[in-house]
């Protein structure tokens, strides 16, 4: 009984803490979820740091409504609390948009949800393309493997290599890399010699090495995750004396960004990526947009592709509310942005309306020193690339 | 491992004519009443926090079959998510290409979560410590690699989704506010609730205990302690699995994380947090560890890990039975009567 | 009549070393024996063979007339051989009564019934409460063994081991760590088992060894040295020998 | 025969440096009977250590090694007194890995606050940044640094535990506290030391296993299960049977990702639940060091 009753309590503390904060009034609110805690943290702080740097830049107004951010942290792919989470934004923070995701599950899980809201959710990572098939309300500002792979196979293949090696983590993201850099090379003359599918959890890279060397290919396209296992397999690369024996090493940018640049180090050299976004980009709007990320908060080191996601991202947001005149009106909020074009950090966007999926610039980069920091320096831009993954209804 | 609680259900009144048996049996029947009204009293008093209230019920069930494992046969396990996860996916998979009933989900769901319980269970229960812990684990990770490799079924890492289920009795859709999700969830509980406390309270309940505590013992009784193990795993299973399909009914998704290491990780956490071999300490340790959890990541995220992990040195040093023991320490020191501290005393 | 206990030639060999040979018995029913022998005698073994706990080298054992050499130990306490332990092994947060009850459902082969509650078992809680009542127990039937006089503990085997009707009851030690004064009770416990039962009680305790047995066994290396009445064994020079030569041994708690 | 080759240096190589990670929990488990989930925490807080003072202070990486392990047990000596203590003793299982999950949690927090959630390095000097050739196979300079501490941490204790006073009290100990204590053994400073003993070659362990797991805060959880496969596979408290355990895992590993890549974990399990199927209790039971 005692204790029933002290689950009472707690549950009465639990409402009063959750229940609190009334809804101002003609305040347009965007709930986003991503990682704020555990491995991925730095994804929410870098989603965080741009939307702020947006507001700061273009006000926290748009059209006379105020646009407030309600931040939700899901620390791990967890599709079940993503949807609680989602629940939770749009019951009771009544939010009028949804925002962020990292993973792809986390954003595939809320598509039932947004359509019977008729509320758009603008992802600003989860990379996989078939996640905006599942619901005309989903908009998305990052990247697909699909999207960096297919020019980057191209440029392989141009430079003369012919033979090459998959290796890609074991999930939903690095298999579409696989299948995009297979189909791509292939079609242009190549061969690719050997995919490997590695185990998410793998430490040591070694073996995977020797099977490359033995693979006789003349280069490896690698994808995983972001985090120490791109450490693991780009010191395991050099340590087992491929880069010696002139393998190149080539991959999308995921696998170079930013904040793991300074730990990789001088492993990291000479590794070819192709992304959409470079911290380095020459432009004067992404100048500006670094500048001021370290008028507020010190530092741009932290600021990579998941910064330029959540930079556009609330860009198309400011526009949806624009054309809603802060109305909940998910549809109508989408179908005025679907044809959207715009300059942004990153260089010329425009969203693809079948797709809702924006078609951007590639850029061929290499991971050189400047000034004694490592970047990745942009040597060949592919423009206008479309979602190549996108297979459509 | 087992020993940090040392009171147990008794599962039947003391000694004929013992003072309190009233008392005690009011407190006994009166349990589940009280979670029903508490969890109705919740759906009043939050209407707009159903989402994850739902996912506390559903995970409660599933802390639940852990504590008929670890609390009531003494078995250490970092794998019950092997199960958890079996049955979502089942429940899934069947849900996208078979039937829709949520009822029968939820059967599907402890079938299979059964099943492979029954089957693993089998296989590892004869080890003990450390090496049945790896054991669980392997499982675990096992299981998990099946599910991310069978992408075709279960969407690999993307997660399967596309779940729809059909209304409850053909009666309640599930709405966007989670109502219906919350009170089928809550229903749900309380059922197995019942029949969890029904099992461990049964003959081969008693027997459990009886291994749990000392296997040879039950063996020179005539009692074959592996049997007994491996039919509660399969039992427990059951439960999981339910919770597993429950979990996959209201999201309407299944992830890889739902056979994660980690999960089976923090069932343990929430159990022990709740305490252990009391059935309902599992619900105080769910609903605890959540909310908790919910409060502080939408405070400050990264407060949160910091404060589990005092929370859980806490418990350990200061309250070795769980946030349940309080209560019955309460009272213990409200009515200081000497035969009942001996009893297996059930608040 | 046939014995209700019957061993031929029962052997046991670890290694090289001989720790049973050529040991027979008959056990009657109704009988009470005692076994007794110096430290090292080979008693355990000899029950540990007995219940089937280790196999034996050679040598058959019959309970009832039906070999039970190769039965498991659980096999053979389904058959009614059934033993006391000689340091309590019960489980501590278990109330006696919930022990009684386990024994008689093991007996009965009802513990995988799911969802019966223990309490609408029939005719359960008359039994358990008529070996509460032979064992002097009832006042302490709710209460946990853990929280339980050491001497009770003892008590509590003995009735586990009635709960399960046993044909053969082995009493190893039943008294040990039970405070002379206390053993009484023990005794007074033995005295109320059912007539017809054979009982076979391992014991250091002369005392209890006299008072209880009809038929003293003694054991000394592994053999049979020699058995009979009370005043048989104390008159017979070869356990004097034995006994007397290892006197301070004999009394040493184990 | 070079493919089958290159298996056996990769999988010894990577088996030695699970040894050297895994050496010390083997160590408190098996002696003391804790099984300390922290003790990958202790890898972690000693590589900080080692990634901060070189960073920091300009300390060559020898000596950062060593001040690593030796702060590391001074950080930890104050837990094993006021938490440890406490939950010494076989019956206590469950409480111990609570407990030790919850300090583990603790670090965790610690350190993502004092050092941010990024990845962290220890750079290696210029000898151990090569690559040597044996024979046809290529492999780290530090790779055989490692293996070569490894030998000399296997040596070491074995030597320690087996033919020292403290060894052979140690053992006493174990084996029958209350006798130890009867014969004038201090206990208490007696596991306080192997507690030390412990922590100090998990940072050991962590600072030299830092290239192939990488230091960033959530290493405190992410290689536990991998470290307690090597303990469960070895027998805990055997020092031999540990490094048979770390290698036989590591070539297994090794041998799986390379020959079916696509199936590398079901390997690995599947051949870990195979080997505790036939070694219940680990290769070698604990007792012989």
């Amino acid at each position: 009984m005692k204790s029933v009753l002290r689950g009472a309590l707690l549950g009465a503390v639990v409402g009063l803490a959750l229940g609190a904060g009334p809804a101002l009034a003609d305040t347009v609110k965007v709930g986003v979820i991503a990682p704020f805690s555990g491995p991925f943290a730095t994804v929410g702080k870098t989603f965080k740091e741009a939307i702020e740097v947006y507001q700061a830049q273009n006000g926290k107004t748009v059209g006379g409504h105020t646009v407030q951010f309600v931040y939700k942290d899901l620390d791990q792919a967890n599709p079940a609390q993503s949807k609680a989470l989602a629940q939770e934004l749009v019951v009771k923070e009544k939010v009028g948009y949804l925002a962020g995701f990292f993973f792809t599950p986390d954003a595939l899980a809320v598509a039932p949800l947004i359509d019977e809201a008729n509320i758009p959710a603008v992802i600003f990572n989860a990379a996989t393309s078939a996640i905006t098939e599942k619901s005309p309300l989903y908009v998305r500002t990052s990247f697909t493997l699909w999207q960096a792979t297919v020019p980057l196979a191209e440029h392989v293949y141009k430079t003369g290599v012919r033979k090459v090696v998959t290796a890609v983590s074991d999930y939903g993201p690095g298999i579409d890399g696989e299948t995009a850099f297979k189909t791509t090379f292939e079609k242009a003359g190549g061969q690719v010699v050997d995919s490997i599918r590695m185990p998410l959890k793998s430490a040591d890279f070694a073996p995977f090495m020797q099977r490359i060397k033995d693979s006789g290919a003349e280069a490896v396209y690698a994808f995983l995750p972001a985090g120490p296992t791109t450490l693991g397999f780009a010191k395991a690369f050099n340590d087992n004396g491929l880069r010696e024996k002139g393998i190149k090493f080539v991959g999308p940018g995921d696998i170079t960004q930013e904040p793991d640049l300074l730990a990789l180090g001088d492993a990291a050299l000479g590794i070819t990526t192709t992304f959409h976004y470079s911290a380095a980009h020459d432009s004067a709007m992404n100048k500006a947009f670094i500048a001021k990320h370290k008028e507020l908060f010190g530092s741009s080191d932290t600021v990579t592709f998941t910064s330029a996601g959540a930079y556009d991202g609330t860009h198309l947001i400011y526009k949806m509310v624009e054309a809603t005149d802060g109305k909940r009106d998910g549809a109508k909020a989408v179908e005025a942005v679907k044809n959207l074009a715009w300059e942004s950090p990153r260089g010329p966007l425009k969203l693809d309306p079948a797709s809702r999926h924006v078609t951007q610039n590639m850029y061929l980069r290499v991971v050189e020193k400047v000034d004694g920091q490592l970047v990745n320096k942009e040597i060949e831009t592919f423009p206008n690339q479309p979602d190549y993954g996108f297979k459509g209804k | 491992m087992t020993a940090v609680a040392t009171n147990k259900d008794t599962g039947k009144p003391a000694g004929k004519g013992a003072p309190g048996r009233l008392g005690r049996a009011v407190r006994d029947h009166a349990g589940v009443p009280v979670m029903a009204a508490l969890g109705l009293l919740g759906f009043w008093l939050f209407p707009e926090d159903l989402g994850l209230m739902t996912r506390i019920l559903a995970t409660a069930l599933y802390v639940l079959s852990l504590d008929l494992v670890l609390g009531y046969c003494g078995i250490a396990t970092l794998g019950q998510a092997a199960m958890f996860g079996t049955g979502a996916y089942a429940a899934g998979i069947a849900a996208v290409h078979l039937v829709s009933d949520p009822l029968v989900l939820l059967a599907v769901g402890g079938v299979a979560g059964g099943l492979i319980a029954l089957v693993t269970g089998a296989l590892i229960l004869h080890a003990h410590g450390l090496t049945l812990l790896m054991l669980t684990i392997a499982v675990v990770q096992i299981v998990q690699e099946v599910a991310n490799k069978a992408r075709d079924w279960t969407g690999g890492s993307d997660g399967l989704s596309g779940i729809d289920p059909s209304p409850v009795l053909g009666l309640f859709r599930f709405d966007l506010y989670g109502r219906t999700s919350y009170l089928f969830a809550l229903a749900v509980l309380l059922v197995m609730f019942l029949v969890a406390r029904r099992i461990v309270r049964s003959p081969f309940g008693l027997a459990c205990r009886g291994v749990k505590e000392d296997p040879l013992r039950v063996q020179a009784l005539g009692g074959s302690p592996r049997r007994y193990l491996v039919g509660m795993y399969a039992i427990a299973g059951v439960f999981a699995g339910v919770a597993g399909a429950l979990t996959a009914v209201s999201t309407g998704i299944v992830g890889l994380d739902s056979v994660s290491f980690t999960w089976s990780a923090e069932a343990l956490v929430m159990l022990v947090l709740g305490g252990t071999g009391r059935l309902y300490g599992a619900v105080i340790g769910t609903v605890a560890f959540m909310a908790i959890h919910h409060i502080l990541a939408a405070s400050d995220p990264f407060h949160w890990m910091l404060f589990i992990g005092l929370f859980l040195m806490g418990v350990v040093l200061f309250l070795p039975g769980g946030i349940a023991s309080l209560g019955e320490r309460l009272s213990g020191l409200l009515s200081r009567s000497p035969s009942r501290t001996a009893e297996g005393d059930r608040p | 009549m046939t014995p209700r206990l019957q061993v031929r030639g029962l052997s046991k060999n670890f290694g090289g070393l001989q720790v049973s040979s050529d040991i027979d018995m008959d056990l009657l029913p109704g009988d009470r024996c005692a076994l007794i022998g110096p430290n090292g005698a080979g008693k355990t073994t000899f029950v540990n063979l007995v219940t089937g706990v280790i196999p034996p080298t050679a040598g058959t054992i019959r309970l009832d007339g039906e070999d039970i050499t190769g039965l498991s130990a659980q096999a053979r306490v389904r058959r009614g051989l059934i033993r006391s332990f000689q340091v309590a092994r019960l489980f501590r947060a278990m109330t006696v009564r919930e022990h009684l009850e386990l024994a008689v459902l093991e007996r009965e082969g009802r513990t995988f019934r799911l969802f019966a509650s223990v309490r609408r078992v029939p005719g359960l809680e008359e039994e358990v409460a008529s070996v509460l009542d032979i064992m002097g127990l009832e006042a302490v039937a709710g209460t946990r063994v853990g929280a339980l006089a050491y001497g009770q503990q003892r008590l509590l085997e003995i009735a586990l081991a009635l709960a399960m009707k046993p044909k053969v009851l082995i009493l190893d030690e039943p008294a040990a760590g039970v405070p002379h004064s206390e053993s009484q009770r023990i005794l007074d416990a033995v005295d109320r088992l059912p007539a017809d039962l054979a009982v076979l009680m391992i014991e250091h305790d002369m005392d209890l060894v006299f008072r209880f047995a009809k038929k003293i066994v003694v054991l000394a290396q592994g053999r049979l040295l020699c058995s009979g009445t009370a005043r048989e064994i104390t008159a017979d020079p070869r356990v004097r020998e034995v006994y007397l030569g290892s006197r301070a041994n004999a009394h040493r708690p184990s | 025969m070079e493919t089958v080759f290159g298996i056996a240096v990769d999988g010894v190589a990577y088996g030695m440096i699970l040894f050297i990670i895994s050496v010390g929990l083997s160590v408190t488990l098996g002696l003391m009977r804790v099984v300390n989930l922290a003790h990958g925490a202790f890898a972690m807080v000693g590589g900080y250590i080692a990634s901060s003072v070189m960073q920091g202070a300009g300390l060559p990486y020898e000596l950062a090694l060593v001040a690593a392990v030796l702060l590391t047990v001074l950080l930890a000596l104050p837990l094993e007194r006021l938490l440890y203590r406490r939950i010494y003793g076989s019956a206590n299982e469950l409480a111990q890995v609570l407990l030790t999950i919850g300090l583990c949690f603790v670090i965790v927090a610690g350190m993502n606050y004092l050092f941010g959630p990024t990845l962290k390095r220890i750079p290696l000097p210029d000898y151990l940044s090569g690559v040597v050739m044996l024979g046809p196979k290529a492999i780290s300079a530090h790779r055989i640094f490692v293996i070569g501490a490894g030998l000399t941490a296997l040596v070491g204790l074995w030597w320690l535990l087996e033919r020292t006073d403290f060894g052979i009290r140690l053992r006493a100990a174990v084996d029958n506290p209350g006798m130890a204590a009867a014969l004038g053994i201090r206990t208490e400073r007696l596991y306080a030391a192997t507690f030390a003993l412990g922590t100090g070659l998990a940072a050991f362990g962590g600072v030299l296993g830092s290239e192939l797991l990488p230091l960033e805060p959530y290493y405190a959880l992410r290689y536990i299960v991998l470290f307690l496969a090597v303990v469960a596979v070895g027998g805990a408290g055997s020092i031999f049977g540990s490094a048979a355990a770390a290698v036989a895992l590591g070539v297994i590993d090794t041998a799986g990702k390379y020959l079916i890549p696509n199936f590398g974990e079901f390997f690995f399990y599947t051949a870990l639940i195979l080997i505790l199927f036939r070694w219940p209790h680990g290769f070698f039971k604990r007792g012989t060091a």
